[in-house]
């Protein structure tokens, strides 16, 4: 069946709170409006505004009470309309939902996901296109969720609404219209499994969101070249699956991470520590990161694509590895 | 720092304002246009028809030394402050010649040469911003007053209360000027919070609060005056104007949560209607003398199209300018990294 | 869940809130000690002595099935819910017996058996948390209310004033309850806001709310059951108590702020001390009878102490255990992870 | 002369505000109080009330209004009492103060100093002994400094108050009390540089801040069993100087980076990450990640000690790359 990235994320909203009444949703815009990119369309008219919960617009406090419901036995769904906003949030998020369980001894958990998008792709100006993963991902407590699919746009989510433990879900504000052929009744793959998408022995591609199609672009354009590269799909960055990525990493000997963040600091550098780290006998070469520009991202179209990753950026630089 | 009011012919306070609000209607409906034609830079686009005697009203209670910071819905603001709608267009044509080069856009203009210390994509995002310049300005004796100006969703924002408490504390030149205008998206105001008489929450603070209906642009202008002298004075204060948002949250919304009665009475409440109206039924001009001037102004906002269209898109070499300050080096490109890495001795 | 009242013989509501105030009393003196020697975990320990009223006023209000959310200085709050003193005193002294097994400390203690959704080193951290158990609360029909205790420096934090608005909007069964003791560390009320009638910003909001003096406890218990009830009936409400903050801010504070006099006075507002009297005047019972009371409650909180000296710290084993849920693996120790990179085949 | 650490910072703001009429200073308890840890003890007294602004308890609007001083002619230096706090302030931190010269084309920038302190050592818990400075290094438009020793305690304070773009100025706790010999009359090393502290020729070791000390330490260690240990003190991470550690890594080959911060994501990744792809032809082992662990900090004393590098896990672990 073929369906959009959107329509996935709200059949997976739907389903899960069909199976679990605890399941709520919370957030600015997320019930009459149906959401600012349309994901939770109509299921204010389907669950009732007791469970799908418009609120004002006040970051910080949707987080601290998501926290709250999911102590006392809901499993809440805060959305945060762009990931750009999470800086009002961190502390609700950081120090609350990530170490309530580990403060308080184990107790109690905070099983609530944190659902936002990111990304640029939108001319949607400094504030509204960023690629904020890095902050959760170097923070203790915090689960991860990034789908590049329609299939993971749905599993992952569902997952992600059984987890003990806070979920960040972060889609792609460029793959809510993507359409892809799936059947969702087919068996997922495991919650914190990365996917290898391609497979080829000249390149290890290590990507996720939206750089993944980016990055599966350039391997076409790079087979016709007759590099060969192996793409794959972290899914989700914590956990991280190390262990889909180490034997082609050792199989194939040359590595390139690939992430829409800005590059210092950004998860691209911690997966080139950790490849290198963990295989550095196995590597020609450097592992190689592209990443995000360290600069703010413009309105203006072309200082926007210019400052983040493409498919011509990965292949050209995979290319010269091969020059 | 000159305001710029380039068409003449103000007889009176009235006068003046109708003209200020009619540009900004003309400006508004124009930088629509420019943006079903997809010639506007940004997928996000707030128009402030309906509201237009908020930002004039406002705007001429203020003096040219002061201050301000809008929301994302800023154009009329910074239009009735005396900005060039030509540099204004290009900007949120994310073009070279715009007020940010481009880099902006319309929720990120500003213009330190008007005091206006930007418009924000942050809801909430420029309140302190003001708090902080009641300091300064209280430090260097300018008596500049700072103005934020946002919406009524902003008072959603924990933010809004930290820096009006800080202002009442510390007896800062400062106001806090919401334009409700009923809806935040497509939430109304009484859907995000229990007590709409938003006012109280400011005198609750200690600072002075009040709420002017917005459809008549000279009651607008006095609240304004009342509140603005008084922060002068050390007692800053907030000031609700009531509106309506004619059209949608952003260009392409249709407000499907809206339904048309609403729709229809909430234009009535049409603040450049009511000045022309009271401007012909004083007998201070004719309806053929305004229809002169709202024919000038929208010749002069046309122009802004055309002027914004012409102009270049801002150089790929203009990306890494202005991290930083200029006196400092370049945040180096993933390219120029790159070409070292891959160039390996 | 049982609310544990070790020490038996209440027979007047006065009787059994003095008991319970006295409680408290004894315990900080006691865990006071216990830093000073040094047998704490933590550098920092804010004792509540003088706050007693507004604990144990507030949770005479409470039902068994509410919950609630404490600031940093929430020992007397835990206790007049039911805590266990010793666990308390073990967990405050970082001991594998404390009701978090000595990870949370003094200004983390937690127990969801009491509906203690926790204590916190953020100000105004814990606020938001009884919005989401207010929602909660209302899903699953559990009756409960949910209490936020904080501090009136927590008053500076918007996010007190988003939670507020929501549980107003939303009309849940939430309370909030600023401990007023006229102090945020070093800074006085009245230099941290322009109007101290804190109740007031409530009331904006659309929330219940009073200020009660916190010297006599009966008036306390009886505001908080006004303001509670009527949270649980779906209008949610603030109460602030004033008291006065005997000692320091943390036990190291000699408060040098602050002056004699100043804080003579203050301390002749001591709840104890108030329903001591109360209680002598009314004949209900004899100095000598408290006297004995008093004791038995010291005995018992002594031997808090010789209980948490005796235990043991968590084990080192436990690091890693409870970042995540049991049924998930635990975090890579760097360590482990060194083990591998250095080992290379 | 001898000299605290706290004393060094308390005497670069008093000479900054002498020398400069529009630094002030706020923040909580700057004033009367003097500071949480007392590095502001009486400026309130020299300076004035005007100038050493005690604030109510809202770290949002502490930052938010340094921002609008920054761009008003005010030179703020705003204290978070603890970098734990950060959280609360991300948004106007990240979206404001280091967007704003940027997103307006260049014609303001917002040159203020948020001073705060991070790091273990005083059991305070999981909410006040974190090492945040990876979500700053991330975020471009910030400049970081962290001072390791007394004599930079001063003259990257005087420095950075000198400086057009904001600086996040974050001091460690545990350093307050150190005391050290120093002139501060003497030419202050370059704003940016790096300083290496000691000079090896079997290891590089990159760090900053209190791990600086902890890293001498080990190196003392490590010679007394013949391993030559080189030692640089980053000194600011933004900007980072890697043409001061280019040539001792070109030289030793080996390298150890050690941070206080939670290993996943943080700034050791990216120290590891840049010296490899920089310099990989040159290194017979992978870049050695000491770092904290991913967990959050117990007040329990010996847990949170145990969560943090040590001088004897740096000594351990690099004894074992010669072993
Ligand atoms: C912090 C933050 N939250 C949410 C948004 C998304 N958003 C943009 S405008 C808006 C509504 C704002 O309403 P109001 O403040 O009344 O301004 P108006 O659009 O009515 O002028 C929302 C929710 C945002 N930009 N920033
Ligand atoms: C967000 C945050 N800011 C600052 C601090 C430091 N701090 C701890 S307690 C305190 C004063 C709190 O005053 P109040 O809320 O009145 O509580 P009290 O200590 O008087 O009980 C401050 C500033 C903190 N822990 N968290
Ligand atoms: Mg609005
Ligand atoms: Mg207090």
């Amino acid at each position: 069946m073929e369906m959009t990235y959107r329509d996935a994320l709200r059949q997976a909203l739907a389903d899960a709170m069909r199976d679990d009444p605890d399941v709520v949703i919370m957030g600015e815009e997320v019930g009459r409006y149906g959401g600012a990119y349309g994901v939770t369309k109509d299921l204010i008219r389907d669950f009732g505004p007791d469970r799908v919960i418009d609120t004002p617009i006040s970051e910080p406090a949707i987080v601290g009470a998501a926290v709250g419901a999911a102590m006392t036995g809901l499993r809440p769904v805060a959305e945060l309309m762009y990931v750009d906003f999470i800086g009002m949030t961190m502390d609700q998020l950081a120090n609350q939902a990530a170490k309530i369980r580990y403060m308080f001894g184990g107790q109690i958990g905070v099983p609530m996901v944190l659902r936002t998008q990111g990304g640029t792709g939108r001319s949607a100006g400094a504030q509204h296109s960023q690629s904020l993963e890095a902050y959760v991902m170097h923070t203790p407590g915090l689960r991860l969720a990034m789908p590049a699919t329609v299939a993971d746009a749905y599993h992952l989510l569902r997952q992600a609404l059984t987890k003990p433990d806070p979920v960040v879900f972060i889609e792609h504000k460029a793959l809510y219209t993507m359409k892809e052929d799936v059947d969702l009744s087919a068996p997922a793959l495991e919650w914190g499994k990365a996917a290898v998408r391609r497979t080829g022995d000249d390149l290890v591609i290590v990507t996720y969101s939206r750089q993944l199609h980016y990055a599966l672009d350039a391997a076409k354009t790079l087979s016709a070249q007759g590099i060969e590269a192996t793409v794959i799909d972290l899914r989700t960055l914590n956990p991280l699956d190390f262990e889909t990525i180490r034997p082609h990493v050792e199989r194939v000997g040359r590595v390139m991470v690939v992430s829409e963040g800005a590059m210092t600091c950004g998860v691209a550098a911690e997966l080139a520590a950790r490849i290198t780290e963990e295989c550095f006998d196995f590597l020609h070469d450097p592992v190689i990161r592209v990443a995000g520009e360290d600069i703010p991202i413009s309105v203006s179209t072309q200082l926007e694509s210019g400052s983040v990753p493409g498919p011509k950026l990965i292949a050209e630089t995979a290319g010269r590895l091969f020059a | 720092m000159t305001l710029q009011h380039p068409i003449p012919g103000s007889n009176t306070d009235l006068h003046r304002l109708y003209q200020e609000m009619r540009r900004v209607r003309s400006f508004e409906e124009r930088v629509g246009e420019l943006f079903v034609r997809g010639q506007t830079a940004g997928s996000m686009l707030h128009l402030s028809i309906g509201e237009e005697s908020a930002a004039v009203g406002v705007c001429a209670a203020m003096q040219p030394q002061d201050t301000f910071t809008t929301h994302h819905r800023g154009h009329g603001i910074f239009l009735a402050r005396g900005a060039d709608p030509a540099r204004m267009m290009a900007e949120i044509g994310g073009k070279e010649a715009g007020y940010c080069h481009g880099k902006g856009g319309s929720m990120h203009i500003a213009d330190m040469g008007l005091g206006h210390l930007g418009a924000n994509a942050i809801v909430g995002g420029g309140i302190p911003t003001v708090v902080g310049a009641g300091l300064a300005a209280r430090h260097k004796k300018t008596g500049a007053v700072s103005v934020a100006f946002f919406g009524d969703g902003a008072t959603g924002q924990g933010i809004l209360y930290e820096s009006m408490n800080m202002a009442a504390l510390w007896g800062l030149p400062v106001v806090f000027c919401c334009i409700n205008n009923q809806y935040g998206m497509g939430t109304r105001i009484d859907q995000a919070t229990a007590n709409t008489r938003l006012h109280e929450r400011a005198q609750a603070f200690g600072l002075n609060g009040e709420t002017v209906d917005g459809l008549d642009v000279e009651s607008v202008a006095a609240a304004a005056r009342r509140i603005v002298d008084a922060a002068r004075a050390g007692k800053p204060g907030f000031l609700a104007v009531d509106c309506y948002r004619f059209y949608g949250h952003a260009r392409k919304d249709k407000s499907p949560y809206r339904d048309a009665a609403e729709e229809d009475a909430g234009r009535q409440k049409d603040p450049v209607a009511h000045a022309r109206a009271r401007l012909i039924a004083a007998g201070l001009v004719t309806a053929a003398d305004l229809d002169a001037l709202d024919a000038a102004i929208d010749a002069e906002m046309d122009a802004t199209i055309d002027f914004t269209i012409a102009q270049a898109e801002p150089p790929l070499s203009s990306m890494f300018r202005d991290v930083y300050d200029p006196s400092e080096p370049e945040p180096e490109p993933v390219r120029t990294r790159l070409d070292r890495v891959l160039a390996r001795e």
